[in-house]
This record gives structure tokens, C-alpha cells and sequence, in this order.
């Protein structure tokens, strides 16, 4: 092995309260990747630009995905880590693991790669960070050893993920760990063979807090809501929040609710339901005394995305209201009807929401075999260029 | 041999649920913060289970994993599970417990807080450890950052609301920046350097010409090669040639930098979600600490902490008080670079007499 | 002969305020609506001057504009003016001829009312009467409106706020249809007929093409003459190709029709200026009375005035109650059409979870 | 003259509370363009569709906007009407007349065209509706006499309109129609002979309840405003609104504020003055307690429009605050700088608003010699799409 590098900068971000990502990578520099990625890395913090070369196709075998390829351009001063993939590990729903198998893959990956890991990446998966083109087969068939799988990468499913929901979140109003896991199985095929124009991102929250950030970060966000009343202890509402509590109900509640549909007149609250949007403001604050409706579900919406490359998107409402836990089929069949219309005609690198404004929310729907719906839109149109078909009409 | 195994997805999370978590699925009732970094929710049953989150850098190393293994033996029945925000949770059944595995994550440099209206961990990605697209890098500036903010983390009594950070080493987003009180992100400013060479061995022509969103790359013969030619005036950096053509890169050490963006969040509480919006178009790459950045972005922290209202996130704030004033208050700079003048931008101008111009 | 004057401008206004007017000009303090279409304004001086509003139909006969000189010679001193939505104002000196013109205004024809809370005149365009491009007529449809809504012009009690409609008979919008309470907007439901013979006559072929802002027109040589061709489907019916090459025109009585639109304002009051949205896509044109039509806006103005609370126009009390209930309270069907596909379309979707559905 | 036409559908429209279009044009029938002005309109709502030709290049000498005109494509049929050319009058500011000049208008027109009017047309002009070519040049002779000249049409600057503000509004914060008058007069040039990319109109509102539709309908609004406290007489407050005036205060007034920096403890009005956006909402409602403030002046907001061709724009604020009395050459200079790069680099047919949007407004600003303010934008940029210029930095 080389010597041990010398990285007096990066030796830097050792110090301080927060942990530190220096120290992790020092803890494995007996790794000879990890070693020249540490010296590779101070090269950087010296020169302020990355070393890495673009991309690069590798895999496993019959997978197209789940790899990503990463080569240095400092061959001759790093060579360890001249090749240095990325693997990403589909992660058990909700990030839940137990001491064993976290140790198993770690047994694992210090065989087969540098030791450094990210738990987890941005998608969600379990992202092992830098191995050699040889090892990528022996550390499939270890992974899929102990029962693990990869994750998605380039134009296809991209690995779900989800909150931890009914786990241990009173407010989850379908089960998105199991909805997760489910549609992961059953998208198996997608995700780990591309054949997408680009990629879809699945992102499961329990309720409309958004704790995944599913509707900036996924193609498809399904987020909790119900459609009854929410209910209310107003016993409860007295014992804790009323003189005390550290909330002033009329100010940080009433005052707060976006559909002002709350009225409160010092000893009793009360909701105009049929206004609420379920925006989950006063239950989050009032939560010793207020809980979400019985009625519960999940909204469906679509085409969020990060600005690459008409401008970042947050998902929209597609379908306000589904009894998801009873009707995985169903979502099923919509999303394949939205896969093969973007497939046939969507363009290279075409994300969904922004094939959807191409071809308009409006003609989009009519293809795949949705209803229009006020719900779906903030407003309906302000400009006259209606394109009326008028065959349909006469 | 054994056969090759494909397409068997990842594990049933039921092997990894605590029995506690297991037993009350579905049925918890509420939850309580008794002190940051540790919640407790209470079941229809009566049960009860301490979840102790402590920060990581994201970045582990097996060592590290394998401490958190052995931590959750100790303390939680060999059960731990990471957040959407990569921090790491022990559930615990045994409130006697608590206190003991703090004290261990603290001894071993993770520190235990983030929940509340606190600052929780950088949502954040590779930066110049592991991708090629990187204007800066991410786990350095992010642990700056945090370094400087630390008080935050570990408290949930210094901010009117939580406060959501994120870093994106360039415009890909991968750390979704495009939504937090406070964005990071890295910026490129210098067109493509073209790799003449390269360009028709690596790279297909027309389909690089056709991925530039302004029109600014054409095709060109350079030395008698096909190849092409950025028009940089047209150019706004960003990256999308590259991201098609290895042969366009954007990295470049004098002029990459930072920007900071302001007021976006995720949630649907209150108000919809909301972008964030540019409050510093530029600032400079200054490895190991990015001292500029990191003053930023903790006087934007404190402005917002000394101003909003309880339960108002950054973006409420500022939308309940005007850009005007933001700017005011922060004493940034306002710039032509501020104003919009991508796709949408007509629907950023403010279209009414409303404005607060006063002088008294 | 006399030298020929140009470029002299309007008449200096002072020449025609009435002494009253000009005494108390920038002085006044304070005004109070006594009567529907009667305002009295009290100058700081103490002095007061009560303005009569009468209705008029805007195209008006030299007929008519002598018996107003003789009206206003008779109350005010012979001073009127107009205002700017076509009604005729007579400001007095003294109250007790208040009733007295009101009464020769009602003999005439021409009823006192539009101030307050009220339904005024309808701003509106040509139509028939006079313009190329009309896709109905103009005044002939506010006529049929306003019988049916006159209720609304004379009294101040009827309404939580003031309703303003506009007409507009083509997309030109000439009536500002784009921000109206209520907006009756004329639509072609018919790509251009193209007159190829008159086309290289009367058009400049290049700029014709260039005007489509869908790219529907393409060049094409007919009879062995150049001239264009329109792809259906790719026309919207906005006419600009109409409006630079006579050779194309829209009108088509089988298709033309009549659109509905809501929610739109002008003021700054409370809230920000507002589009009109679209109602209801299509109705058929029906002269001499439009019945659809009056049907349609008389429904519209009887479910806001039922459900909207005071002080919140057509707009505020839709953005309040959301569009979906709206849809609901009206009984109007939500179709593709409603759905915005044009340049900021997708800024139109619901991107959020915020949401009312709702079952009890 | 040829015989009464008969008009079965418009007699229809006789009938009915509402003042009569129809009506008016029978009381003229005598002339002869009118009776078949009549006819022709009457085959219009028999067969659903005008009976007008595009246009026509007509007008008066040395000017290049003033007169539309207009052909039928009926001559043998309503030749009477073959010819019908409007002209547009330019009104006096904020539309009063006496009764003399009135007359001297009807006895022009009923000499030189058809005796009908549009008292007034949108964009402001008394509307002289229907003469023939050669009636021209004495027509506009005859009205130059009385002191009346052409308003606009074509690509110049429209007719200028406004509220009748000072002259009977408590709420002018500036002399609209002083103002109007002299903007007119100042670019008599620029409205009569046509040398812009497309129309410009200005309007003048005396404030934010914008009476002239300006911020919809003018590519220049000027908009009155003030930039200090409201005046508040709490005297007159508890007179005339608390117990009677049938305004709740609380609910009516200080919760529609839309910037929500009023207080009302059921005795005292507080207003957070620096956070008040001026909307004139309190002011209009408790109008005998609540004035504009005294430092007074006028916002220019630019860029209004109908929808041709881009889709429909309100104007946005340019200039925030300014004293417009005192300052009208700052304004013709910024207008000017504006025409001249709309101009040059404007395409035919594209509006102001229109223009700032394809060049980008901090791109406008920078060519027109303005600072980017915040008062412009409703809020920063969301896309990192910057057009960073190196040079100026480095
Ligand atoms: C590893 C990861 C960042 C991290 O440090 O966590 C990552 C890394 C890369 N992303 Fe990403 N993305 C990662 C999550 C995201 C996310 C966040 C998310 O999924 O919630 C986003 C924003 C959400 C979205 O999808 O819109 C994201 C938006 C992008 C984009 C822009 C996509 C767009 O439509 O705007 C690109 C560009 C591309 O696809 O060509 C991109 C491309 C890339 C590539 C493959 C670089 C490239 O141009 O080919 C990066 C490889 C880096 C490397 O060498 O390891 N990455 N990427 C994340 C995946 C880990 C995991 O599987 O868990
Ligand atoms: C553990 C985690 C979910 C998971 O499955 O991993 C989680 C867990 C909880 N969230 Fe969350 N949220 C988690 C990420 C998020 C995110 C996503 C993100 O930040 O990227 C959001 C959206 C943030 C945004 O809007 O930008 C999020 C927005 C919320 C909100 C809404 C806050 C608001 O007012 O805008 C609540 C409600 C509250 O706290 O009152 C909430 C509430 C909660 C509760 C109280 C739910 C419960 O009853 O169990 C949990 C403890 C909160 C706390 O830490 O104080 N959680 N929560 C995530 C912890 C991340 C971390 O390590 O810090
Ligand atoms: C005479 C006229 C101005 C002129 O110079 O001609 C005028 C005069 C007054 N307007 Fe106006 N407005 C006039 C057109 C407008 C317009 C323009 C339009 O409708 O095309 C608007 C914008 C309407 C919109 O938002 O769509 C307009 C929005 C207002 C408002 C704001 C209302 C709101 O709450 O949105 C007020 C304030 C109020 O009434 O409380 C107002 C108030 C007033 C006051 C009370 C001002 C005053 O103190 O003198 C005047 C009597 C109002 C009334 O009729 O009740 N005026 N006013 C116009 C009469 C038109 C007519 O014949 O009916
Ligand atoms: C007479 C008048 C309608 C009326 O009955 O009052 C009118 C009539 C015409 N307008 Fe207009 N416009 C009239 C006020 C308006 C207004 C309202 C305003 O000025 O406040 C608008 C909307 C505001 C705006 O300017 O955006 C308006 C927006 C248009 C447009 C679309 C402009 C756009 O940028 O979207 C056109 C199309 C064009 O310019 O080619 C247009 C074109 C026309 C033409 C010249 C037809 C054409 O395509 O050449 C019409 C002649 C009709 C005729 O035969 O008499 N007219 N036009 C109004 C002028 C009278 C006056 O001088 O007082
Ligand atoms: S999204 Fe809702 S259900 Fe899921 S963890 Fe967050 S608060 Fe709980
Ligand atoms: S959930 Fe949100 S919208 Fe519904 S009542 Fe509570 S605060 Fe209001
Ligand atoms: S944000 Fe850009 S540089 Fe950073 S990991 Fe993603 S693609 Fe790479
Ligand atoms: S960086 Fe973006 S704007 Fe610049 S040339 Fe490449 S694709 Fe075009
Ligand atoms: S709206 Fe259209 S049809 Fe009506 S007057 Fe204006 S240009 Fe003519
Ligand atoms: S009517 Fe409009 S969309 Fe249709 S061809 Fe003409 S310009 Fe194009
Ligand atoms: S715009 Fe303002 S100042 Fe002018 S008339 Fe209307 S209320 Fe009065
Ligand atoms: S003018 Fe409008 S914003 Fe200002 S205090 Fe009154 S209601 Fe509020």
C-alpha cells in the first residue's frame, strides 16, 4: 500500500461539533480507495474543482440500473480509486434495520469496496460508495445473498421510498411502508431495466406534512388525506391548550388555518369541514386533542422534479382522493396508462410533469382515461386559446 | 452454485420492526418532544416508545455503521432506522435508557437533537467526493454549516418554526434545494470548455445541440473535426450538454461558486408548498470552511429567527412581510439577477398597486 | 380659407367643469350615496354637489346627445360628463332638482342607478354594428343582459359587493373582458377560411405565417397561386393571422358563439387585480336575445349574491370557496376546456395536497 | 332615399327597461346611412355573422391614426352603408362638457356622418361611428374649429384617459386629469402618426381603486398613492361606524386588509402603516374616518394588456413611488428611453409588456437606466437559470 495520505484541509472539517464526514473516511483510510479518494479529495479542496470523470456503463448482469460508473482523471496520481462505482441498495421501507444485517453488509461491503457508504442517498436507497468494475458480480450475488437488491438508476423506476407512517406516526392515513414495499415489488421489472424517456420517482407520505418531500422530489407523490370530519376532543382541547400549553389557539390556529374554515370562542372549537383542505396545521399543533378523519386515503399527485431542464416543478393533484389500501390495482392500471402514453410520445429526458404541460393536463387526461376535475387545477383558464374539438360536440 | 437471484426486491421491513413498533402498527395515538432529539409516542394500548435521533454525516464508514450496531444492542434490542433526512433513530422501550445512549452517541460524535422547530440535518449530495458535475463540494460546505449552527440542532427554542437546509452541488438538484427555508447550491458560471477531441468519439452531435434549453451551442468544424461551439452569451450554465456530452464540461475553479436561495418549504401545513426563491446569486469557493457561505446563511437564520412569528417558516415570513423588507432587514443586495427571466417570469412581476414603500 | 390646425389636442377639461367643480377642485372630503345612482361629494369648503348617473347604451344619437344639453342645461348649469363605463353623470348644485331630473331621465328612457353595490353599464365593443372581426354582436347582447339584470342597476341592496360585466366579440378583447366579474366573451370556433385568391393580393404571405402563434399556417401554392394552409388542429381561433391578412377571416355563423368567464377585478382593493377564468366555454349565438346567454349570467349573478359575504367580489368569494365549489354551487361542468394549456398552463395546476373534498 | 328598412329581430330589442341601442339608431333613421346601417345589421342577426370588411387605409392628411376604415361586403344590397368610417375624437380629460360644445358636435356630425356616436369608446375617444372618405377632411376641419382633434389608432400612442379624480374624488392622490391633459398634449406627435411596433395607451387613476381599468388596459398606468400614515379620525370612526354605519369593523375592515396590519380593540383603529400596501379597502369602507395620507404621488406601472397575442398581461410596477406633479419630465424621459428600445429591438405587433418579457426585465432596466427594486417583482427568481455577466464582476 502507498503511504497514508497527507490532507492538512480536509483535516480541517475534523474539528467542530458536527459529525464529520473527514472522520468517517479516515476511519477506513487503511482501505487503499479510500486512501487515494482522501488524497484525490484534498487535491480538490486545493484546486477547488472535482476529479471525476464523467459517467461511465456499468453494471450487473441483465440489470441496466442500479450502478452508477465513476472513473478519476487523475489515473496515475490516484489509482486506487480510478475506478470508484457507486451501488445503490434498494433499503427496506422506512429506513427500519436491525444490528445483524446492518453488520452483514457491512461484512459485506469491506470486502467488496472502499467501506464508505451513504445512509442513505437523496432517492432513498442504500448507497455504497466505491468499488471496482470486477467486484460489481461477487457483490450482487453477496447482496442478493442476504436477501438485498439494487436500486434504480438512469430512465426507470427510481427506488421508492417512504415515510414511516403507521410504524409510529399517529397521523398516517394509509400504510406507507407496506403501500411502499408493495409497489416496489410489483415494479421490480421497471426498475431495474430501463425503458423510460427518463425517470420516475415514487415517494409514499403519510400525510400532508410531507416527511419524505414527496411532491418536489417524486414523478408520483401519494400523500395521506381523509374526506370526513377531524375530530375533535374538545376535552382534551381544555386540559392542554387552554391556559397553558404554550399555544394561543385563536392566534397560532384559527389565524393560521389557510381555508379560515375554524372558529373558536374560548371553550369551543369548532371546523367548517367541507373548507378545510386538510393542510394538517391544526392538528400538528393541537395534536393532544385533534386527529385526522376516519375516512382516510391518499391523494395522487404527479410530475414533481427538480429543474432539469424546463424549471423545477411541484408535483399536482391528479386523483384528490383514493382508498389506496384497497386499490393498489387500480393505481396500478393508471400508472401504466401514463407510462405507455409518455413512453410512446414523451421525449429523451422528458419527465413526466413536463411531457403533461406539453401535451396539456387536458388531452393528457382524455389518453389516459381520467375524468377532469376541478380539484386538479388552483384556477381554470384566464386566456380565451381554447383548442374546441367540435366534432365531439355536433 | 447457487442460482443467480434478480428481482427480489429489498426486504420485507417487517424484519426490522422493533416488537414494540410491530404490536402498535397503526395505532398510535400521540406523541411528545420531553427534550430535543428525543420524541415519545404513546399508543392506543398504553405503550409507549422513546426515539432517541442522533446526526450523521451521511457519509459512514462501515466502523461507524457497525457502533451503531452495537449501540442498538445495547439500548434497543438491535433495532435502529435512518430518517428522510439521514439522521439515525433508536427506538427505545426503556425510558431508563435514554439518557445512557445519548451519553454514548455524544462520547462517539453524534450528537442527538433535530426534532421540533430546530434545525435538523443538511439534506445534501456529493459534491467532489464522488460526482463529476460537482461546482463545489457538498459534505465540506455542509459540515460548515452545521459546525456554525450547531446551537440549533440541539435546541427547539431559538426558531419561531423548523428551519430546512439543503445543499445541491449543481443545477441536477439532487438534493431538491429547489424547496427549503434555505437552499445551498452550487453554481457553475463559465460555458461548457469544449473537448474538440473528445466530441465525436464520446458524444452524439445533434442530440447535444438539441439538449441546450436557450439555443446557445451550434454545430461547428473545429481542425477539421465535427464538433461544436457554445455562443456564451446564450449560456446559463446550466449543464444539461454536459449531463448528454462528456465532452462539455462546466467545472471551472475560478469562476464555480455558491448561491443561496431562500423561503421554499415541502409541507402542506398552512401554506402549499413554495419554492425557494435566489437571495445571493454568488459566492466564492473557499475550502475547508466556506466562510462566506457559512456567514450567510447564519445571518439569514438569525434575521428570520429575530423577526417571524411564531409558527411562520422562512417563506411565510418573508411572504407576510415582503420582499422589500426581507431585503431590507438582511441588508442583501437586490440585483437584476433576482428577477426571473426564464420561462414563467412575466408571473413574477408584481402585477398590482399593492407596495409598501413608507416613509414616515 | 383659414390655416390648417393639427396636433391641437383635446379641449383644456377646465373649460368644461362647472363652477362648483372648479372652486372645490382637490378640496373634497367626503361622499355618501343616498340613493342608488345618486352621489352627493361635500367639499371642505362645506359645499356639496350631487351627481345623477343615468344608464345609457353607449351608441348614442345626436338625438340623444341634444336632449342631454337640454338636461343639463335645465339642472346643471349645462354641464355633464361621462364616465368610464358609458353612463351620463349630471352634477348639481342643488338638491331639489334631484328628483325632478330623475324623473324627465326616466321619461326619456334613461334610468338612474350602477353606483354602489350594484350591476353598472357594460364596458363592450362593436359587434355587427361595426367591426370585421366580430363573432356576435355587441350591443345587442348587453341590451338582452341588462333588461334582465336591471334590477341589479337600480338598487345598492341586492349584491355583498360590486358586479362589473364586460362584453368583448372577439378575442381582441376591445371590452377588456380580461378582468371583469363576469365576462361574455364572442369566440370562433373555426380555423380561417383562406381566400386564396385574394391571399397574395391583399397579404404579405411571410408575415401572415409568422403571426400564428401555434405555428398552424404554413405556406402552400393553390391553383398554382402562392397562398397558406391552416392545420386544424393546431388552431386556436385568436384570429392574429385575421388581423394582419384580411384574407383570412374567422366568422362563421354555424361555429361563432358566446364564452363565459368569472372572477376577474380591476380595483387593488383587498386583493390583487384578478383574470377572469372560464366559466363556461360555449354558448350558441341567438339573436335578437341571446336567452343562453342572459340565462347563463342572470344563474352566475343569483349564486354569487346568495353565497358570497359582503365587501368580496365574484373573485374573492370563488377563491374562497374554492373552484371546485364553485363548479358545485353553479351546476356548470368542468371540462378539458377549463383546463389551461396554453404558455403558464402549468402554473394553473393544483400543486399541492390542499384539497376539499369532502363526504359527511 | 330608399324606403324604411324593416327590422323585425332588432325591434325586439326596443323593448325593456334598459336604454335602447336600437332606439337610437331608429331616431336617426332618417339619414339615409343609418336606415341601411339598420338593414345590414338586421341580415347580421338573421344569419349570425358581420357584414364588415377588413379594414381599409383612410384618414385625414398628415396623420396617421385617428380614423378606422370600414367597408361592407354588401355594397348593392346597403350601399348607403358601403362606407362607414369611424373616427376617434379625443376627449376632454375625465369626459365633462357643457352643453354648447355638445351641440356644436351634434350639428358637425349630423352634417358629416351618420349621426351616431359611441359616447365613449374603450379606450376613452368620443366615437363618431360611420361617415364616408370624402367627408374627411371637412369633418376634421369642422371639428379642429370647435378645438376638437383626432384621438389615436394604429401603432402610436392611443388616446390617454382618466378618473375624474381631483375634480370630484376625496381620493385623487394626484391631478389625473391635469396630468392626462398634459401627457396628451405633450406627445401629440406620437399619436397622430404612427412610428411605434404596436399601440401604446396610457391611463390615470387617482388611485388603487383604479376607476379607468388602468392596470388591465393601459400599457403605461399611473396610479395614484401616497407613502405615509394613513389619517385616521377616530372620532368620526366611533360616529359613524361603531353601533350603525353597517359595517363590523373588525370583520369587514380589519380582516379584509390584505397585508394584515390593522388592529381594532373595539374603540381604537391602529394601523401598521410600513405594512400597509395601500389597496384603499379600509379608506373606501370607513370612508368618513380614513384618508390617504399627505405625501402623495403616483406609481407607473407598465405593461398592461388584452390578450393578443401572448396571452392577456396587468401591468406591473415599475416605479413604485413618485412625485408625478412635480416630476413629469423624469416621466416623459423614462418613456422615451422606453420608446426608443421598443423601437429599435421590439417585433412588430408586440407590446410593451410583451417585449419586457422576451428581453428579460433586469435586461430592460439596465437599457432603460433603471435600479432593480423589489417593489417590481412580486417575489425573486425560483429557476437558477442566471445569466451571469463575469466581466462587470471581475
Ligand atoms: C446519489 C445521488 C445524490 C446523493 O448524494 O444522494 C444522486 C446523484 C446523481 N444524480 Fe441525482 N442523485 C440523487 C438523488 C436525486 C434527487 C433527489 C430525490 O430523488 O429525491 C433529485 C431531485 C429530484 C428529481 O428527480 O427531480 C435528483 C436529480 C437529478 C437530476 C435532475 C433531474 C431533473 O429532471 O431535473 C440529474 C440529471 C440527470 O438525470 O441527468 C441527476 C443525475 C445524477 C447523477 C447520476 C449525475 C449525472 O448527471 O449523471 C449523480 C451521480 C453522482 C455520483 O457520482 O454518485 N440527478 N437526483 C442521489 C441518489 C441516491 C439514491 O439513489 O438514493
Ligand atoms: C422522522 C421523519 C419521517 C421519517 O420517516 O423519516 C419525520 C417525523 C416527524 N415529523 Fe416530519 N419527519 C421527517 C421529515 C420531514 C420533512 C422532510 C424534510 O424535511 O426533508 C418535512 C417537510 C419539511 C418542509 O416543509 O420543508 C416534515 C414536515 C413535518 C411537519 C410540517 C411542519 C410545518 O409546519 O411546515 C410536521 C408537523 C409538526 O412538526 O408540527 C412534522 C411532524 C413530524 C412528527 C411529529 C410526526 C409524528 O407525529 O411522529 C415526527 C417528529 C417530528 C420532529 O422531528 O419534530 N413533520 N418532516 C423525518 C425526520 C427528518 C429528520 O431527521 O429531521
Ligand atoms: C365615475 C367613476 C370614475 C370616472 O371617472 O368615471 C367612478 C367613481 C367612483 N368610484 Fe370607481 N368609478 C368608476 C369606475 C370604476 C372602475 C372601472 C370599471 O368598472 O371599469 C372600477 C374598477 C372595478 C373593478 O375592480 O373591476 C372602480 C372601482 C372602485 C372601487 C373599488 C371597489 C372594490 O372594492 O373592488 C371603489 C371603492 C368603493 O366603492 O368602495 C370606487 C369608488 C368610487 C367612488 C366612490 C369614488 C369617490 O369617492 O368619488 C366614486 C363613486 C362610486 C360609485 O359609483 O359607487 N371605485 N370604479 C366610474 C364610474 C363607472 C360607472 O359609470 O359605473
Ligand atoms: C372602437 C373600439 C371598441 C369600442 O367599441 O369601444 C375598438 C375597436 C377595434 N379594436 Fe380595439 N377597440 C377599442 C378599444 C380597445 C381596448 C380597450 C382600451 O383601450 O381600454 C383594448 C384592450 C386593451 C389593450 O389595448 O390591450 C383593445 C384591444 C384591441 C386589440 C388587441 C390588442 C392586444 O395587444 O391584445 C386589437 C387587435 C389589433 O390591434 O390588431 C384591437 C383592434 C381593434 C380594431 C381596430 C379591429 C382590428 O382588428 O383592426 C377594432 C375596430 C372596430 C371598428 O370597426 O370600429 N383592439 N381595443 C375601442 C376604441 C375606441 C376608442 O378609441 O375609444
Ligand atoms: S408524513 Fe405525516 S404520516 Fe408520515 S411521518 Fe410525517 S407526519 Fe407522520
Ligand atoms: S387541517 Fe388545515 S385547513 Fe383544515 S381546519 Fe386544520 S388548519 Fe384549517
Ligand atoms: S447535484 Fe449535481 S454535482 Fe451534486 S450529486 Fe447531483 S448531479 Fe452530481
Ligand atoms: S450549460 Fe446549458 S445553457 Fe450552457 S450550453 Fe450547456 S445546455 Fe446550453
Ligand atoms: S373585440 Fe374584436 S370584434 Fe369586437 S370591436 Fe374589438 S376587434 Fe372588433
Ligand atoms: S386563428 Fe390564430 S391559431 Fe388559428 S391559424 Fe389564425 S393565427 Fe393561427
Ligand atoms: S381611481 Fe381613485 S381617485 Fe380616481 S375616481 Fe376612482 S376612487 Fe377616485
Ligand atoms: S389601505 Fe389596504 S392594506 Fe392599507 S391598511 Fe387599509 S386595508 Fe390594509
Amino acid at each position: 500500500m502507498t503511504e497514508k495520505r497527507q490532507t492538512p484541509k480536509l483535516d480541517e472539517l475534523t474539528k467542530g461539533p458536527w459529525p464529520s464526514f473527514v472522520t468517517e473516511m479516515k476511519k477506513v483510510q487503511d482501505n487503499p480507495m479510500v486512501n487515494d479518494l482522501l488524497g484525490q479529495l484534498e487535491r480538490s479542496y486545493n484546486e477547488k474543482i472535482g476529479h471525476w470523470k464523467h459517467g461511465g456503463i456499468v453494471g450487473v448482469m441483465g440489470y441496466g440500473g442500479g450502478v452508477i460508473g465513476r472513473y478519476n482523471d487523475l489515473p496515475d496520481d490516484f489509482p486506487e480509486c480510478n475506478e470508484f462505482h457507486t451501488i445503490r441498495v434498494n433499503q427496506p421501507a422506512g429506513w427500519f434495520y436491525d444490528s445483524k444485517t446492518i453488520r452483514k453488509i457491512c461484512d459485506i461491503w469491506e470486502k467488496r469496496g472502499s467501506g464508505l457508504t451513504n445512509f442513505h442517498g437523496s432517492t432513498g436507497d442504500m448507497v455504497l460508495l466505491g468499488t471496482r468494475t470486477k467486484e460489481l458480480e461477487p457483490l450482487f450475488s453477496d447482496l442478493t445473498s442476504i436477501d438485498f437488491d439494487l436500486g434504480g438508476s438512469g430512465s426507470d423506476v427510481r427506488t421508492p421510498s417512504c415515510c414511516n407512517g403507521k410504524a409510529r406516526c399517529e397521523w398516517a392515513c394509509y400504510d406507507t411502508m407496506k403501500i411502499c414495499h408493495e409497489v416496489t415489488m410489483h415494479f421490480q421489472d421497471e426498475l431495474h431495466r430501463p425503458a423510460f424517456p427518463y425517470k420516475w420517482k415514487f415517494k409514499f407520505s403519510g400525510c400532508a406534512n410531507d416527511c419524505v418531500a414527496s411532491i418536489a422530489r417524486s414523478d408520483c407523490a401519494v400523500i395521506g388525506t381523509w374526506k370526513d370530519e377531524i375530530k375533535i376532543d374538545q376535552k382534551a382541547l381544555q386540559e392542554h391548550y387552554v391556559n397553558g400549553g404554550g399555544v394561543d389557539i385563536a392566534r397560532d390556529v384559527v389565524n393560521r388555518c389557510p381555508s379560515r374554515c375554524m372558529s373558536w370562542d374560548g371553550t369551543k372549537l369548532e371546523i367548517a369541514n367541507e373548507d378545510c383542505v386538510k393542510c394538517m396545521h391544526c392538528i400538528n399543533v393541537l395534536h393532544k386533542a385533534l386527529r385526522p378523519g376516519d375516512e382516510r386515503g391518499a391523494a395522487i399527485l404527479i410530475g414533481g422534479k427538480a429543474p432539469i431542464i424546463g424549471g423545477a416543478l411541484l408535483a399536482f393533484t391528479l386523483i384528490p382522493f383514493i382508498d389506496i389500501e384497497n386499490s393498489l390495482e387500480d393505481i396500478y392500471e393508471v400508472v401504466e396508462e401514463i407510462w405507455d402514453l409518455w413512453g410512446e410520445y414523451g421525449k429523451n429526458r422528458e419527465r413526466i410533469g413536463e411531457f403533461i404541460q406539453r401535451i396539456g393536463l387536458g388531452n393528457f387526461l382524455e389518453q389516459v382515461g381520467l375524468e377532469p376535475a376541478p380539484e386538479m387545477i388552483s384556477h381554470p383558464r384566464t386566456n380565451p386559446y381554447i383548442f374546441f374539438e367540435l366534432d365531439g360536440e355536433e | 452454485m447457487a442460482e443467480r437471484r434478480t428481482d427480489i426486491g429489498p426486504p420485507h421491513y417487517e424484519n426490522f420492526l422493533p416488537p414494540v413498533i410491530k404490536k402498535n402498527y397503526g395505532k398510535w395515538l400521540d406523541h411528545d418532544i420531553p427534550r430535543p432529539g428525543v420524541l415519545v409516542h404513546t399508543a392506543e394500548s398504553g405503550d409507549k416508545v422513546w426515539s432517541v435521533r442522533a446526526a450523521t454525516p451521511r457519509l459512514a464508514s462501515i466502523v461507524t455503521l457497525r457502533m451503531f450496531a452495537d449501540l442498538a444492542d445495547k439500548y434497543s434490542d438491535g433495532y435502529m432506522r435512518w430518517t428522510s433526512r439521514n439522521n439515525i433513530e433508536f427506538l427505545l422501550t426503556d425510558e431508563s435508557k435514554v439518557d445512557p445512549l445519548i451519553a454514548d452517541l455524544k462520547k462517539e460524535g453524534y450528537p442527538v437533537g433535530g426534532t421540533g422547530a430546530s434545525i435538523t440535518n443538511i439534506v445534501h449530495t456529493q459534491g467532489w467526493v464522488h460526482c463529476h458535475s460537482s461546482a463545489s463540494d457538498a459534505s465540506g460546505v455542509v459540515k460548515s454549516i452545521m459546525d456554525e449552527l450547531f446551537p440549533y440542532f440541539e435546541s427547539m427554542d431559538k426558531l419561531p418554526a423548523r428551519l430546512r437546509i439543503a445543499f445541491a452541488c449543481c443545477l441536477n438538484m439532487c438534493g431538491a434545494v429547489h424547496c427549503s427555508d434555505i437552499s445551498v447550491l452550487a453554481v457553475h458560471r463559465h460555458a461548457p470548455k469544449i473537448d474538440h477531441d473528445a466530441m465525436s468519439k464520446v458524444c452524439e452531435i445533434p442530440s447535444t445541440i438539441s439538449s441546450c434549453p436557450t439555443g446557445a451551442i451550434r454545430s461547428a468544424t473545429v481542425d477539421g473535426k465535427p464538433s461544436v461551439e457554445v455562443i456564451e452569451e446564450q449560456c446559463m450554465y446550466c449543464a444539461n450538454c454536459f449531463s448528454v456530452c462528456p465532452a462539455m464540461s462546466l467545472n471551472d475553479p475560478e469562476t464555480d461558486g455558491i448561491s443561496i436561495w431562500v423561503g421554499g418549504k415541502l409541507s402542506n401545513a398552512r401554506s402549499k408548498p413554495m419554492f425557494s426563491k435566489l437571495a445571493i446569486p454568488y459566492l466564492p469557493n473557499n475550502p475547508p470552511r466556506w466562510p462566506e457561505v457559512v456567514n450567510a446563511v447564519k445571518h439569514l437564520v438569525e434575521v428570520y429567527a429575530k423577526h417571524a412569528r411564531k409558527f411562520e417558516r422562512m417563506g411565510e415570513w418573508i411572504e407576510r412581510i415582503g420582499w422589500p423588507k426581507f431585503f431590507d432587514l438582511t441588508g442583501l443586495e437586490f440585483t437584476k439577477y433576482h428577477i426571473d427571466d426564464f420561462t414563467h417570469a412575466g408571473e413574477t412581476y408584481n402585477r398590482s398597486a399593492h407596495n409598501k414603500i413608507f416613509n414616515s
